[in-house]
């Protein structure tokens, strides 16, 4: 019989998801071994021609990393949608967004403001900026729409699993790829990764102490850090106790605190909200103004506690275009005006 | 610290005694005033009675213009009147308080291109007196002191009512502790802010002249040999209308009615002349034995 | 996930049941359009509106749908949950389901009653609905928990609502804990006369319950007693920590005899007479308290005696000089002073800085008082030491220092001796200071006391020469050196060295020695301290005819005693500010001609904090003159003891001793006095001398020498005293004999007479309030008074506690024209109960405070009452007590009595016909708030009295009432506390500030806090009768709880998966129960349900959601809030 | 719950196209007329008691707030602030005791931790912060809660509607059709 087909494709992303692959090392052999890869742009010469002769569902499983930003990545994710019976968000970028989708805290235009005219290093004398089509002596030339908004793989397409990471770890490519082959999966919808949060496996996790309470939030550089001592003891914003774990925890064995690339557990719908929310519960202080001035200490909140999923977020982002709009006034009823009602209060009338 | 010095219209007239006794004696005090220039009617009495709005406007071109003459940030408007004291304090308490009315005042500044910010404090010279320069250091500064001498101290309603800014609505106590300060006694009376009938005097004397005679006629029985005041209107009903009150009520009323700076002054040693005692038209007492010692000084 | 899970079948089957409430809800929320709607709603079986949902029909309505199996959920819209939650559970659970499968949504408090149009409310009702049922479709079966309850319960305040809860329940034979924060029970009820409306005695209702309370054996009751605390001791009950404030008098053994009060002699102001009557300074607040004890009220030391260096008890002898109590006094002066009449005459008195007396006029003649004794006892001897020790000990130098360090080792029962290098003993006592001041025979008789009790004194022995110090080591068990400081510093000028030109001390030291001599006609004095102007007096007293003190800095800076200063100008010495010696001129034939001086001016302040003298260039000038005296302090004569010591020295050529001991660098030998400090006071070189003595005892005991020594020495009392109201009486000046005979060396003050001592003893104003003369102890037989007793901290636990804290009457100064505290004729009510009480301050006479009787009297309603400046609300009790009163003021004085309303508010049993017996009566009642109370007598027969002006609304005019005696009836308010003491106990405070309850109809006596009830007046303003009943209630509470034994919990707890939990332990530190611990095997952390109150914080915070709370999931929020937001 | 527990509940099917997420679809720019909607999270032992204390004093008060029940402002999750924005409200309210009076004694002091912070991410993420309001208020203040609910109202009026780019999440239609037939997903 015929081995099972498998494709891997990139959005917008690093690269980095790739390598992840490679880094199967020798169990990469066993992968090809096992499937027959028909599709993987970065590491063999495939055209997207090859993927539109396929018939529906000829691919049984396809890996996509990278988040949706352009016309272009939407449409070959809705291609391999359709040919494949399994499509599994591979990597941070299209489970949550990533990095990539942090540019949801600015909109195209100033993006492209930015990028192709004021950053330093340009020179675009006529400012140009890319534009879906243009005619060079007579020819229309076309370049994929860039989208005002960054997306994930499962705003765009339906998603059958996730593999989370930045980029996900070998030993979840392993385990999925396995379970595949095995045909032992979850339920569809599924993180392929641990349910448990990052600390179950941190090597620092004996070192916390029982009542942590942060009189101070301090950023790598600033310290001399303790290579033993928990982290968040030493006042860095580690988000391990909100981070699913399966990754073993590389970063902070190299004196990095967790990022929260592998994102929340299945329990909590918003990364942010909750990493936030158990941060901010630590802050050592009951006094209003001081509490501000501590939380004033963490620089970038969004970068932090959205640093790989913005575009996930409950809040996903504003409309940009229609802020400050009235509420419309149809046959509604009249604002109520303030004060409203003051004349009938009958100081605690009861009946 | 120099203070801006809103006269308005009574001291600059018929009780220009006020403002000659106010200048001198903070002079003996070495504090600085600065008379507000290009000032205008503070908005009181008939104003505020006929439209409010208007006497605001009146009033907060004066703040205004407080504002922009003073290079201190919140600066002080020390206004002696009681009625522009009331009425400049209204003004400010209305605009911080009431959008309306301070939207369309701004408004109104705005076409005089003035702007206020709200930053003026309205201060009566007793006020400053006490709060600021102190009983004790008025104390130390006594030339003169006024043994001997009764005084009946008379607030009248405006300074305390309705904001208490600086002393008690019912008993005020601060113009009997500066008085004290003089070497004076004080009498203790129960109508230190009862009416003095203000402008009835002009309008329904018949109700006018009893309101002042009550007062005159009280501190004269608790054996005061003159009544402070700190109000022009006042100081002008309890003296001018005396002769009146004594044919009404057939007694013969002789009580000195002088503003408190005068006594101050007095007590500092400045000249009767410059304190303007010699326009009162009951002259005071020999009991203050201030008068001998102020010409030494003189 | 979870999925909605009825024990029936597969899918919920939701009922919603809208209610009318009668008109509340159907009279503005479209109850048709919301049952339209709810039958849209998913699962949504049943949707039916009925008109009052919590009655038995309607409760019937969701249990016959249950059992019928129509539905197997419920959602009510109907009032709020905090109404009817329990009563639809319990519905709900009738009809054969799990009382939890129930929503409630509240579309009454937060829909109809609160919004204006009806579409809005409609619409917002809907959303409610819509929110409860999808909520509902994920709530799951849920158990109550059961916990125990502590069967003993607290009662808090012992007024009649305390003691009435504590009896019934100590009746029922349960444990009382009853806490009183005054010294007797009865509170304010055992002020009153009388009650209303029967007229009754109070004391005959409320005595018989204070004695019961007293011999209860279930009531343990704690008076003078504050709860300190109150944690949680399990999830249900408390652990209240309790304070028992010392009252100086042993509980037990104290027989209430009462003659501790009649010795006792400090009188204050009577808290309970409410400042009528005085009482003592150990005291009873009346005759019938209970417990039958007494309790001395003290304030702390008093400023002067915290200020003295060695503790002399001032206000002790003071209080006694005042009560004429001579001896007595001397007892206590010495009690800590060996030296008192060197001290009354020469002490520079520090004590008199810190005089309270000094806030309003000036402080008191301590030392003249002081003076006044032992000149009245001119042969008082000095305690016989108790003990005998063998060990001797040496002191060098017999100065104040010496003789202090010697009384002091005596009267622990050493033999110490003392070595003088002078042929007299005193030190500068006798040589520095002129006798003028201080009389020779004065030294002589206390040094001949000191000797009488057994301290030998070496005069001509200078140690150094004559004895060693090695040798004194050796022969004594320890040495103190107390040699002062007596070689003069140096003008370091050119010709200092001319005949003439003298030292202070060396001068003061010949005259003091041989008597007086010529020195010259002009003598210049330089210097301005003490010793300059002992100097230039001296100088006087030797015939001088002009004495000039030249001093560099101004009058303002002179170190020496102003007082001083003045005498020495009264006696004719001058004064030259400003002006530096720059050289002496003469030769050695002529001896000093003239000084050379310098003009100075002052310049920045130096170390000492005062400005430093700069001298003016040129500006040099001659001072013709043909003696000059030097005082510019001196240094310890070291080379008399003869050169090395091996004792360590500063830098400024003074011993060097340990601050705290005084021991030197050599063990066994201490140093103090001017000879360690410089020059300085007498009282501080005695303090030196006690200290040493304090550590040779200590050294000799081979006890630690530094342990608990802080309080030795001058410090600042903390407390404040209000000195408002004292009437200003000036210091009395000692008397002194006239100028001219203040040319010899005759003493200048001749001190004060009995009745100038007692006059200015008088002025005292008892800033310690107990003076601490332990005259009582003297006087009890039962032995129980203890000075030394301290507060203590007694810890129970409890199941329920009673708070029944009571009121404080408003302060009628708040409002000054009605003239309460400015003329003496305006009273409170509360002043007038006492008036009126036959066992009050003046016997139940209505007085004036002239004595006289009143012949008209006004009474005034609301002072503090409905009226927005004070309190809004009514106080309730104000209109019948002023009936009361008005009925035993007119009873007793037939008096005209004037009653001022707004409304008479007579509303209970009996009032109305009380109201209509004081009309029969006679008394008057003019409707209308009354403007003020003055004394502006505007016709004759209005003087002498207090005018009452007031609108009469029912005849519309203005009144003036002429009335001798004003009484002010006010208002009820909070304990000044009441924030504080409910924060403690985890309740809160309504409008008003007075305790809230829990429900103002069905739940009156709860609170919020489980287990916590209220009753009486700390709940809101209200009469004896209600507070007894409200007491009743409360006790009745306290004893369901008891005997059933447990309480039902909400089962709202949180709960770990822990599974999933990954021990990042975040919510550990958040749990204010310490309900969360980390296991360390599982390496999770782990839930204690039974700790958990349900607040949830971890749950919100737990970042991975391991975490979750029953009845709160977070699925069943997000439901909820989808639900309030699914507009249709 | 698993990752699209939140379509996976069993009245999914029932609920489709009403309140369930996305609730703004259709919204925007050319909507019906609509008040501003404020979502108010109050604690059970002040904030919302005071809310029936307002109710039994009859103080009417603008209606666009819908209260939440809590036990404690410190049960308050951002994740449930967010939700609340995300579902259409406009403004959020948060209501707890006074410091101090918290009935856990603590929990108030957390909501306004987390208050401080999520302020600052709003704001970050182009959100007025004035949508989002702490207030301490006690049991007793029911004129509080009137005053506080008008100004809310009257704030977000001005502000105007909150909208929030819709983020459909796709669902395989396999799991739909396995929810239509009664089955349960995602279950752990």
């Amino acid at each position: 019989m015929s081995k099972p087909k498998v494709g891997f494709y990139w959005c917008a992303s690093c690269g980095g998801c790739e390598e992840a692959v490679v880094d199967l090392a020798e169990d990469v052999l066993k992968v090809v071994e096992a499937v027959d890869i028909v599709f993987w742009p970065v590491a063999l010469d495939f055209k997207r021609a090859d993927v539109e002769a396929l018939r529906d569902g000829e691919l049984a499983v396809c890996f996509l990393n990278g988040a949706i930003r352009t016309s272009e990545q939407e449409e070959m994710a809705e291609l391999l949608r359709k040919k494949s019976q399994l499509l599994i968000a591979f990597g941070s970028c299209s489970h949550l967004g990533g990095i990539p989708g942090l540019a949801n805290l600015h909109d195209r235009e100033s993006i492209f403001e930015y990028v192709y005219r004021q950053a330093p290093s340009v020179t675009n004398a006529e400012g140009v900026v890319p534009q879906p089509a243009t005619t060079v002596n007579g020819q229309t030339v076309t370049l994929p729409e860039f989208r005002d908004t960054v997306k994930t793989l499962d705003q765009t397409v339906e998603v059958d699993y996730y593999l989370p990471g930045c980029p996900p770890p070998v030993k979840l490519i392993v385990n999925a790829v396995m379970a595949i082959l095995e045909n032992k999966l979850p339920p569809t919808g599924t993180v392929l990764a641990p349910d448990v949060a990052l600390c179950e496996e941190c090597p620092r996790k004996a070192t916390k102490p029982d009542k942590l309470a942060l009189k101070e939030l301090k950023r790598p550089h600033q310290i001399l850090m303790d290579p033993e001592q928990c982290l968040l003891a030493q006042g860095l914003l580690c988000l391990g106790p909100a981070t699913r774990s399966g990754c073993d925890a590389p970063c902070v064995s190299a004196n990095m605190p967790c990022t929260g690339c592998l994102g929340p557990t299945s329990r909590v719908k918003d990364y942010g909200a909750k990493a936030m929310s158990a941060i901010a519960s630590l802050v050592d202080s009951e006094d209003e103004k001081e509490i501000a001035t501590l939380i004033e200490q963490i620089v970038d909140p969004v970068g932090t506690f959205y640093r790989y999923s913005l575009p996930a977020s409950l809040l996903h982002r504003r409309v940009r275009n229609l802020t400050h709009s009235p509420f419309p006034q149809g046959k509604g009823s009249p604002p109520p005006s303030l004060g409203e009602g003051q004349g009938e209060r009958s100081g605690g009338a009861q009946t | 610290m120099k203070y801006l010095y809103y006269p308005g219209c009574s001291l600059k007239g018929t009780n220009r005694a006020y403002e000659e006794s106010v200048l001198a004696a903070f002079q003996a005090l070495a504090i600085e005033v600065e008379e507000l220039e290009d000032w205008n009617c503070c908005g009181a009495t008939a104003y505020m009675a006929v439209d409010e709005m208007k006497s605001f406007a009146l009033a907060a071109r004066n703040l205004a213009l407080a504002e922009r003459q003073s290079r201190a940030d919140g600066p002080t408007l020390m206004a002696p009147c009681s009625g522009c004291y009331l009425v400049l304090s209204k003004t400010q308490h209305y605009l911080e308080e009431y959008s309306e009315v301070s939207r369309t005042i701004d408004g109104a500044l705005q076409a005089a291109r003035l702007s206020y910010s709200r930053k003026v404090h309205v201060r009566h010279p007793l006020d400053i007196l006490i709060n600021e320069v102190g009983v004790q250091t008025i104390a130390q500064k006594v030339r003169q002191p006024l043994a001997g001498l009764k005084v009946a101290c008379y607030y009248g309603c405006q300074i305390v009512r309705p904001y208490a800014a600086f002393d008690d609505q019912v008993n005020p106590t601060t113009m009997d502790r500066l008085i004290r300060a003089l070497g004076a006694e004080t009498v203790d009376w129960p109508l230190k802010t009862r009416c003095c009938g203000g402008s009835l005097m002009g309008t329904l004397q018949e109700v006018g002249v009893p309101l002042s005679y009550i007062l005159v006629k009280e501190a004269q029985k608790r054996g005061a040999d003159v009544v402070a005041t700190a109000c022009p209107l006042c100081q002008f009903n309890l003296e001018c209308y005396q002769d009146k009150m004594s044919q009404q009520f057939k007694e013969r009323l002789q009580l000195p009615v002088a503003y408190f700076t005068q006594l101050l002054g007095l007590a500092l040693g400045v000249p009767e002349r410059r304190l303007g005692l010699h326009r009162l038209l009951i002259p005071l007492p020999y009991a203050a034995k201030g008068r001998g010692g102020a010409h030494v000084h003189a | 996930m979870s999925t909605p899970e009825p024990k029936t079948n597969g899918a919920p089957k939701i009922g919603v049941y809208v209610c009318h409430c009668g008109v509340n809800i159907a009279a503005k929320v479209h109850i048709a359009e919301v049952i339209e709607f709810a039958q849209t709603l998913p699962f949504v079986t049943v949707a039916q509106e009925y008109k009052f949902m919590c009655s038995d029909p309607g409760q019937e309505l969701i249990q016959k749908d249950l059992r019928e199996g129509r539905i197997n959920r419920v959602v009510v819209a109907s009032c709020s949950p905090l109404m009817h939650e329990m009563t639809f559970r319990r519905a709900t659970a009738e009809g054969g389901q799990n009382p939890f499968f129930f929503q409630m949504a509240n579309i009454r408090e937060h829909v109809s009653w609160v919004t204006a149009d009806g579409h809005q409310a409609t619409e917002k009702a809907k959303a409610l609905i819509a929110a409860a049922v999808r909520r509902v479709a994920f709530h799951k079966p849920l158990e109550k928990k059961r916990v125990p309850v502590h069967p003993h319960v607290l009662v808090v305040g012992a007024g009649i609502a305390g003691i009435e809860a504590a009896l019934k329940i100590a009746d029922a034979g349960k444990k009382v804990y009853l806490v009183e924060r005054e010294p007797t029970i009865g509170g304010h009820m055992a002020q009153f006369d009388k009650c209303f409306p029967t007229l009754d005695c109070a004391a005959c209702i409320l005595t018989p319950k204070m004695t019961q309370v007293c011999v209860h054996p279930n009531i343990e009751l704690m008076t003078y007693s504050e709860v300190e605390s109150v944690e949680p001791y399990d999830l249900r009950n408390f652990k209240v920590k309790i304070r028992r404030k010392a009252r100086f008098v042993n509980e037990d053994t104290c027989t209430g005899c009462a003659l501790c009060a009649d010795v006792c002699p400090v009188s204050v102001l009577s808290e309970f007479d409410e400042g009528l009557g005085m009482r003592k300074a150990i005291y009873r607040p009346f005759p019938q308290a209970v417990p039958n004890i007494f309790t001395i009220s003290r304030r702390g030391t008093p400023p002067c005696q915290a200020a003295c260096s060695i503790h002399q008890n001032a206000q002790g002898y003071i209080t006694l000089i005042a009560q004429g109590k001579f001896k007595e006094a001397l007892d206590v002066i010495l009690r800590d002073n060996p030296l008192p009449s060197i001290c009354g005459r020469i002490c520079t008195h520090p004590c008199t800085v810190n005089c309270t007396r000094a806030d309003v006029d000036e402080p008191l003649s301590i030392p003249g008082l002081k003076r006044f004794i032992t000149d009245l006892f001119p042969n008082y001897k000095l305690p016989q030491p108790a003990v005998e020790r063998p060990e001797k000990i040496a002191i060098v130098g017999s100065g104040p220092a010496g003789l202090m360090c010697a009384y002091e080792l005596r009267q622990r029962g050493f033999h110490p001796v003392i070595f003088e290098a002078q042929p007299v003993a005193g030190g500068m006592l006798s040589v520095g200071i002129p006798a003028f001041r201080l009389p020779r025979d004065v030294i002589k008789a206390e040094i001949d006391r000191l000797k009488e009790i057994g301290i030998e004194i070496k005069t001509n022995t200078p140690v150094g020469t004559a004895v060693t110090i090695e040798q004194l080591r050796k022969q004594y068990a320890a040495v103190f050196i107390g040699i002062g400081a007596h070689v003069e510093r140096k003008l370091k000028v050119p010709g200092e060295a001319l005949p003439n030109v003298w030292g202070g001390i060396e001068f003061l030291r010949k005259v003091n020695l041989e008597g007086p001599f010529k020195l010259g006609k002009k003598v210049l004095v330089i210097g301005g301290g003490n010793s300059a102007l002992d100097a230039a007096r001296t100088a006087l007293r030797c015939g001088a005819e002009e004495v000039t003190i030249v001093y560099r800095r101004t009058r303002a800076e002179m170190p020496a005693d102003p007082k001083e200063v003045e005498a020495a100008e009264e006696e004719g010495a001058k004064m030259l500010f400003l002006t530096a010696p720059k050289a002496i001129l003469g030769n050695k034939e002529t001896g000093v001609t003239a000084l050379e001086c310098l003009k100075m001016k002052l310049g920045a302040p130096d170390a000492s904090g005062r400005p430093a003298p700069e001298p003016i260039p040129n500006s040099e000038f001659v001072l013709s003159c043909d003696a000059i005296i030097a005082t510019i302090g001196q240094v310890p004569d070291l080379a008399s003891l003869g050169g090395k010591l091996g004792i360590e020295m500063t830098k400024w050529g003074t011993f060097k001793a340990d601050e705290l001991t005084l021991e030197t660098n050599m063990p066994g030998v201490f140093a103090g006095g001017d000879c360690v400090t410089g020059p300085d006071v007498v009282v501080n070189a005695m303090y030196a001398g006690k200290k040493a003595a304090i550590s040779i005892d200590r050294y000799l005991n081979k006890v630690d020498m530094r342990a608990g020594r802080e309080h030795e020495g001058p410090y600042r009392t903390e407390y404040a005293i209000d000195t408002s109201g004292t009437t200003v009486q000036r210091q009395i000046p000692m008397p002194a004999i006239e100028l001219a005979r203040r040319r010899t060396f005759d003493e200048v003050h001749t001190g004060y007479t009995q009745e100038l001592a007692i006059a200015e003893a008088k002025r005292c104003l008892d800033c310690g309030i107990c003076c601490d003369c332990r005259l009582c102890a003297t006087i009890c037989e039962a032995k129980a008074i203890n000075y030394e007793m301290k507060d203590e901290i007694e810890e129970i636990v409890v199941g329920s506690i009673i708070l029944a804290t009571g009121f404080k009457p408003f302060d009628a100064r708040r409002i000054p024209r009605y003239g309460y505290g400015k003329y003496p004729n305006v009273y409170t009510a509360l002043e007038a109960e006492r008036m009126t009480n036959s066992a009050g301050p003046t016997s139940g006479e209505i007085r004036l405070r002239d004595g006289s009787k009143p012949k008209a009297v006004g009474i005034i309603h609301c002072v503090g009452s409905r009226d927005r400046n004070y309190n809004s609300y009514c106080s309730r009790v104000c209109c019948l007590y002023s009936l009361k009163l008005a009925h035993l003021i007119k009873e007793r004085t037939h008096a005209e009595v004037y009653n001022f309303y707004i409304d008479m508010r007579v509303p209970g049993k009996a009032y109305e016909e009380f109201y209509d017996r004081m009309l029969e009566e006679g008394i008057h009642f003019i409707r209308g708030r009354v403007a003020e109370v003055t004394d502006h007598a505007m016709t004759p027969d209005e003087e002498g009295k207090l005018v009452i002006r007031a609108e009469d609304t029912l005849i519309g005019v203005i009144r003036r009432i002429p009335v001798d005696m004003v009484v002010l009836a006010v208002g009820l308010e909070p304990q000044a506390d009441a924030d504080e003491v409910r924060r403690k106990f985890y309740i809160s405070c309504g409008s008003g500030g007075f305790f809230l309850e829990r429900h103002p109809k069905l739940a009156p006596v709860q609170t919020f806090a489980d287990g916590i009830f209220i009753a009486g007046a700390c709940q809101g303003p209200k009469d004896i009768q209600d507070t007894i009943a409200q007491a009743g209630a409360t006790a009745a509470e306290a004893l369901v709880l008891i005997d059933r034994g447990f309480v039902e919990l909400e089962p709202n707890t949180a709960f770990i998966q822990e599974e999933l939990c990954s021990g990042c332990k975040t919510c550990i530190p958040l749990c204010p129960f310490n309900a969360i611990s980390f296991n360390a095997e599982k390496s999770v952390a782990v839930m204690n349900e039974a700790l958990c109150k349900g607040c949830g914080t971890c749950v919100a915070t737990c970042p991975s959601g391991a975490a979750q709370q029953h009845l709160f999931t977070d699925e069943q929020i997000y439901e909820e809030i989808e639900g309030v937001l699914s507009y249709v | 719950m698993s990752e699209k527990s939140l379509d996976l509940t069993p009245q999914s099917p029932s609920l489709k196209g009403r309140g369930s997420s996305p609730p703004s679809l259709g919204e925007g720019a050319g909507e019906r007329s609509r008040e501003p909607r404020i979502v108010a999270f109050f604690c059970t032992w002040c904030t919302y008691t005071a809310a029936d204390l307002a109710g039994m004093s009859r103080m009417t008060y603008a209606p666009n707030a819908r209260i939440v029940r809590f036990m404690c402002s410190g049960r308050v999750d951002p994740q449930f602030v967010l939700k609340a924005f995300q579902e259409g409200a406009d403004g959020v309210l948060i209501g707890g005791c006074h410091p101090g009076d918290c009935h856990y004694q603590a929990g108030n002091y957390n909501a306004l931790r987390r208050y401080t912070l999520l302020k600052r991410l709003l704001t970050e993420m182009g959100i007025e912060p004035e949508r989002l309001r702490l207030e301490w208020i006690s049991a007793s203040e029911g004129d509080r809660v009137q005053r506080v609910m008008n100004e809310m109202a009257e704030k977000i009026r001005q502000l105007g509607p909150l909208h929030l780019e819709p983020a459909p999440r796709h669902v395989p239609a396999k799991q739909l059709e396995a929810v239509a037939v009664g089955q349960q997903g995602g279950a752990r």
